[in-house]
């Protein structure tokens, strides 16, 4: 039915999935950042973070990621030349986990920073009370709990990402869907292979749906849930 | 030393991937015999058409071995090593629906041609009543063709007959009129790229080519595809 | 009797506002001194000073009669020169807030032990078996596996009572511990306190509760605008105020 | 730094883009509002099969790529002989109605959620009253059913909107020559990334900018009822609480 | 004396529960009834059904002695047979509700509107001068570009009655329209009533507010597990209940 390019496209789904997971690391990272530079008391962060996720959220991602991956790898050179560093490459892999990580770190900021802002300050307050040090409240108290009030967003957040990952293709990235358009151009059957492309997206989408469910549950212990407002 | 060489992939017979996801083709073969040559050892880089400039500009891989014709306006970007082969391009369309390819015979018309590519500037330039349909890479000039996006396509004319013509899809497709040559709008036919100023590593590679088309190993090659010359003018006369 | 904590001429405002105007206080070992005074008054802000929560503007605050070494921040505020000697001296001084404040993603019994074993170093047995014996000394050992979601708020104002005293605090701060609690759930949690008296811990209480300050303390500050405006024994400025301000403030409290 | 005599030159070009971006958005979200309309209503319905297969179609559009979507419609669908001989070929022939198609689809499921969770969040109360008046179906609809539920939805149908806006870039890689085709073109040309790259993105912020201020305006007169000015009147002197603590 | 509106031996269940066990009611021509009972007795589920909103399972309604013609719908219950024939009906039955049921993004003015406009076919402006007219009746001329959100529960309560008075009906029928508000706004919604009591309208208002059913209303009817329990003048029935249920139900009232 695939004409043998069945393992090839299951093959570039491994590309897929290590291209959203290595991608949300990052956009957490910057997220992280992000918010914690939008709740900070500098104004020159604040504004740089917000313009951050301004700009970022105001471009199509297919956008961002033509400009990082042809731009960066331009910037990355001269600044190379200048400093006699010799070329450093920017591999697709690199360029398109980048990308979508700095694309998703600012919808990321924003998760995370309503997720810091939901937690109680008088919380926070009861840590330094009991002389925890600061990375100790944030590592103990507010991380922990940022998990929970993240979820939701977090959950949009990967599944959009996700799904953004079909883009990496047109940055030449060997993924799933750039395999599928391969496999078609060979066999003449596109719809073969993209619909098997869509097909496995939803599959990973059911599965982590059913997985971050699972989590916000484990994440709510102690928490009395609300019944209807 | 690795040399990176950017190919394409979509692009049979000069280069394809195969289900188990090897390139092959006559593109992959001359890098490969190159690199014999030449004493590297070689990493293919697989690369979209589009961004193939680019990339080898940005350094994402060293040279471009995919076909890529010679023309004035590449040459303001990178530089080209002597031309490897060269083929005629031809019109492609439903068997008889055509009966010349003057620029009236396809007014009106939709011509589906490569964007960005030598054929696409010699129809704008020479049948400018006609429509374009350009897409973005080779293979889905025969696809658009047979899904009947457009009425004639503008291929090269072993790209058609070896990847669209000779496929049940291909079926009731048929050349129109002549070969037409595009070499004195190309210099010659299809070069390697390689960034501008690299004078040393071209000097290499157009000293291996030399030698491959010495000693057959280029003729060996070019038969498993071929059955008739791809030499470029230039060393055939 | 050794003064166990001095704070003098505190001083804090808030951008123009001047909140506290010097404000000089004493704690000697197993005082319990309770604040009164009207909303607004500035004693939140005053015991938040004590506990570095609030960076005071201006004055100095000696434990054992060794004064903190502080600097100025870029705000012009006091800060402890040295994060250490803030944490350490914060172990020292404990506090208990109005809304409990307990972390709400640990049990009972982890919010206790989570200050013995990241500040005092205890480890996780010693800190459980620790969390155990205070969460008994407020009455709720049967409630120690409980999320604070699923506590009243008298359970939750105990857990935090124990919180605070898992770090065998010399000092301990309870800004209005009972104010944010339903009238029949304020008893069990003053009945903790007043056994926390007793054994002659040191206290200094923000209360509106007048049987309290009247019963348990040995001391009563009346704050009023930033100053202090009367203090002493409880027989003394509770039932013999001298200005019109405390009078009109104790008649409004009976009311 | 920027090629000003390269920027002139693309202009016009880029000016051509921006009309097709927008032809796209306008004919894409024009479509989504309509069918999402009646099927967010079976969304939101107790009636099971009504409900089921509108989840399925959104779960499906909303758990796919869009890009997926677009290529299964536009490379995939000419696969099939039953198609290319259908009376729907001419059109489905044009990579306009392909990518209008896509969008549709796309812009359909997302808009639908969104509209049903509106309608659930509507108060049974209001519903009963106007009822109760004598209103029919349809009126009770029109008046008062559809006008609350739009207006729960329109700061995320804003939202949206912007998406879509964004997701018309993808219509670059079916041939369609909108903005970052136009752009794609000319850094092919000239391998400029300020001048290709850099101009879509000042055209898409600043399509953004005015969408998400059109939204604003609109939110300021659609949900004047949750504005404090909009209500603004004499107001009763209310007998103010007593101090907590007296 | 005419009868307005006749309801014989109206039965409503709900799955296998019967709320409603067959209850006959007649409103005359300025009739003011008041329906007591305890909660889950089925005062508002037999209002309903008058309405329509709920649809009896068997009975028969009559506006003037004809009666409405009804079928039965799958599930077996009574359904108007004609939908122009039904809203007919309810513009001439208006209903209040406890919850108010303001159209939250319509102003005052618009809320009283929209009837007059799609059920009675006014113009706009007709509409417009009809709304202002109620919503002075009713106090609120100087609220009517108010949004709901901003109305007190009063106000709210009060734009709701003209809302239901811009119908121009020939009875009321009011659910509990007092039990939802804050007890201070209590009075402005029950002297609106009162008055409309007084200019001869007929209503039936299912209430608990005793001194209302006492003072204003012609007849009480107790409603009891889905009977009427007693009926008759206020007078008979407040002061003279006859059974231990009413007596119960009154003696609790009062407390
Ligand atoms: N972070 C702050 N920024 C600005 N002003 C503040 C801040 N915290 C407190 N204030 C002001 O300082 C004054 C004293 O507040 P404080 O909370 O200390 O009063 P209080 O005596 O504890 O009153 P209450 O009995 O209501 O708790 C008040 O006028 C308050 O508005
Ligand atoms: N839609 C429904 N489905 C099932 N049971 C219902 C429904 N509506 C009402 N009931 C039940 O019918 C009974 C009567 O309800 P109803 O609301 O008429 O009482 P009520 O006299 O108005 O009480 P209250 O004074 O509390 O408003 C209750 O037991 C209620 O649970
Ligand atoms: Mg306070
Ligand atoms: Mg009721």
């Amino acid at each position: 039915m695939f004409h043998g390019y069945l393992p090839m496209i299951l093959d570039g789904l491994g590309v897929t999935l290590s291209v959203a997971s290595v991608s949300l690391l990052v956009a957490c990272v910057f997220g992280m950042v992000g918010a914690l530079a939008k709740l900070s008391a500098s104004p020159g962060l604040r504004w740089g973070a917000t313009t951050y996720t301004t700009v970022v959220r105001s471009l199509p991602d297919i956008l961002l990621m033509l400009c990082v991956f042809y731009g960066g790898q331009i910037m990355l050179n001269r600044l190379a030349d200048a400093q006699g560093w010799g070329y450093i490459d920017i591999n697709p892999f690199l360029a398109g986990t980048l990308t979508l990580g700095f694309v998703f770190g600012a919808y990321l900021t924003e998760t995370f920073r309503g997720a810091i802002m939901a937690i109680p300050r008088g919380q926070i307050e009861a840590g330094h009370a009991c002389g925890l040090s600061r990375m100790q409240v944030v590592r103990f108290i507010v991380l922990p709990q940022m998990v929970r009030h993240a979820i939701p967003g977090f959950t949009n957040n990967w599944l959009v990402m996700l799904k953004a990952t079909a883009l990496v293709s047109i940055i030449g990235l060997d993924d799933m869907v750039h395999r599928a358009g391969l496999a078609s151009a060979a066999t003449r059957e596109p719809f073969t292979f993209y619909a098997l492309t869509g097909a496995i997206y939803l599959a990973v989408t059911t599965v982590s749906i059913l997985a971050l469910t699972a989590l916000e549950r484990r994440f709510s212990r102690g928490v009395r849930r609300e019944v209807a407002r | 030393d690795t040399l990176r060489i950017g190919v394409e992939g979509n692009y049979p017979p000069f280069s394809l991937v195969a289900a188990d996801g090897t390139l092959s083709g006559f593109d992959i073969d001359i890098a490969n015999a190159l690199c014999e040559r030449m004493d590297v050892t070689c990493e293919m880089v697989q690369q979209e058409w589009d961004g193939m400039i680019p990339a080898l500009n940005a350094k994402k891989f060293d040279i471009i071995v995919a076909s890529m014709t010679i023309t004035e306006k590449r040459k303001e970007a990178v530089d080209f090593s002597d031309p490897y082969y060269d083929v005629p391009s031809r019109f492609i369309a439903k068997e008889g629906a055509f009966s010349g390819y003057t620029p009236e015979d396809l007014n009106g018309k939709t011509i589906i041609v490569l964007r960005n590519s030598p054929r696409a500037d010699y129809i704008a330039a020479n049948y400018p009543e006609s429509d374009t349909l350009l897409v973005d890479k080779e293979t889905a000039v025969y696809l658009e063709l047979a899904s009947g996006r457009g009425d004639i396509a503008f291929g090269s004319s072993v790209v058609s007959a070896e990847s669209f013509l000779k496929t049940p899809e291909g079926e009731g497709f048929a050349q129109v009129g002549e070969p037409i040559s595009l070499t004195q709008s190309t210099d010659g036919g299809v070069g390697i790229a390689l960034r501008k100023g690299e004078e040393e590593l071209k000097g290499k590679i157009n000293a291996a080519l030399a030698e491959l088309m010495a000693d057959g190993t280029y003729a060996t090659i070019a038969d498993q595809y071929f059955d008739f010359d791809v030499r470029p003018q230039a060393v055939s006369q | 009797m050794t003064a166990m904590l001095t704070a003098t001429h505190i001083r804090k405002s808030f951008g123009a506002v001047e909140v506290l105007k010097g404000i000089t206080l004493t704690a000697h070992k197993g005082d319990v001194i309770s604040m009164i005074g009207s909303s607004g008054s500035g004693k939140s802000t005053f015991l938040r000073c004590l506990n570095f929560l609030e960076r005071p503007t201006s004055g100095t605050i000696a434990m054992e009669g060794v004064p903190l070494d502080c600097r100025k921040d870029r705000a012009g505020d006091l800060i402890v020169a040295d994060e250490a000697t803030l944490r350490h001296y914060r172990a020292r001084v404990t506090m208990v807030f109005q809304q409990f404040n307990l972390w709400s993603h640990m049990t009972a019994q982890e919010n206790v032990m989570l200050g013995p074993i990241r500040v005092k170093g205890l480890s996780r047995a010693e800190a459980a078996e620790r969390a155990q014996a205070y969460l008994a000394r407020v009455g709720l050992s049967h409630r120690k596996d409980a999320y604070p979601g699923f506590l009243s708020g008298g359970e939750q104002q105990r857990v935090a009572i124990a919180r605070a005293l898992a770090m065998e605090p010399e000092l301990m701060l309870f800004d209005e511990p009972t104010s944010a609690l339903d009238p029949e759930l304020v008893g069990e949690v003053l009945r903790v306190m007043r056994s926390l008296a007793e054994e002659g811990r040191t206290m200094i209480v923000v209360t509106h509760e007048m049987n309290f300050a009247r019963d348990v303390a040995n001391k009563v500050v009346f704050l009023n605008e930033g100053v202090i405006g009367e203090e002493g024994s409880p027989r003394d400025v509770l039932q013999n105020p001298q200005t019109d301000r405390l009078r009109a403030f104790l008649a409004a409290q009976a009311a | 730094m920027i090629n000003w005599s390269i920027i002139v030159e693309t202009f016009p070009a880029f000016l051509e883009g921006l009309q097709i971006t927008l032809i796209l958005l306008v004919i894409s979200v024009a479509a989504g509002l309509v069918l999402s309309i009646p099927l967010s209503v079976a969304r939101a319905s107790d009636n099971l099969w009504l409900r089921t297969p509108v989840w399925l179609f959104t779960y499906v559009i909303r758990g796919t790529p869009l890009l997926v979507q677009l290529f299964i419609i536009y490379y995939g669908l000419p696969q099939f002989e039953l198609i290319r001989d259908s009376a729907l070929w001419p059109y489905l022939r044009s990579p306009w109605v392909c990518a209008w198609l896509a969008f549709t689809l796309n812009t359909t499921a997302y808009t639908t959620e969104m509209f049903a969770g509106a309608i659930r969040a509507t108060p049974m109360g209001e519903i009963e009253a106007a009822r109760a008046l004598g209103l029919s179906r349809f009126q009770v609809f029109r008046d008062v059913f559809w006008p609350g539920a739009w207006r729960r939805a329109l700061p995320q149908y804003g939202n949206e909107i912007v998406q879509m806006m964004h997701a018309t870039a993808l219509a670059s890689t079916v041939t369609i020559v909108e903005i970052l085709r136009v752009a794609r073109d000319v850094y092919t040309n000239y391998l400029v990334v300020p001048e290709s790259f850099g101009m879509a993105a000042v055209f898409y912020l600043v399509l953004t900018l005015i969408l998400t201020r059109g939204f604003k305006m609109l939110e300021k007169h659609y949900l004047r009822h949750l504005d404090p000015a909009a209500s603004a009147a004499p107001a009763i002197p209310r007998t103010d609480k007593a101090p907590a603590n007296a």
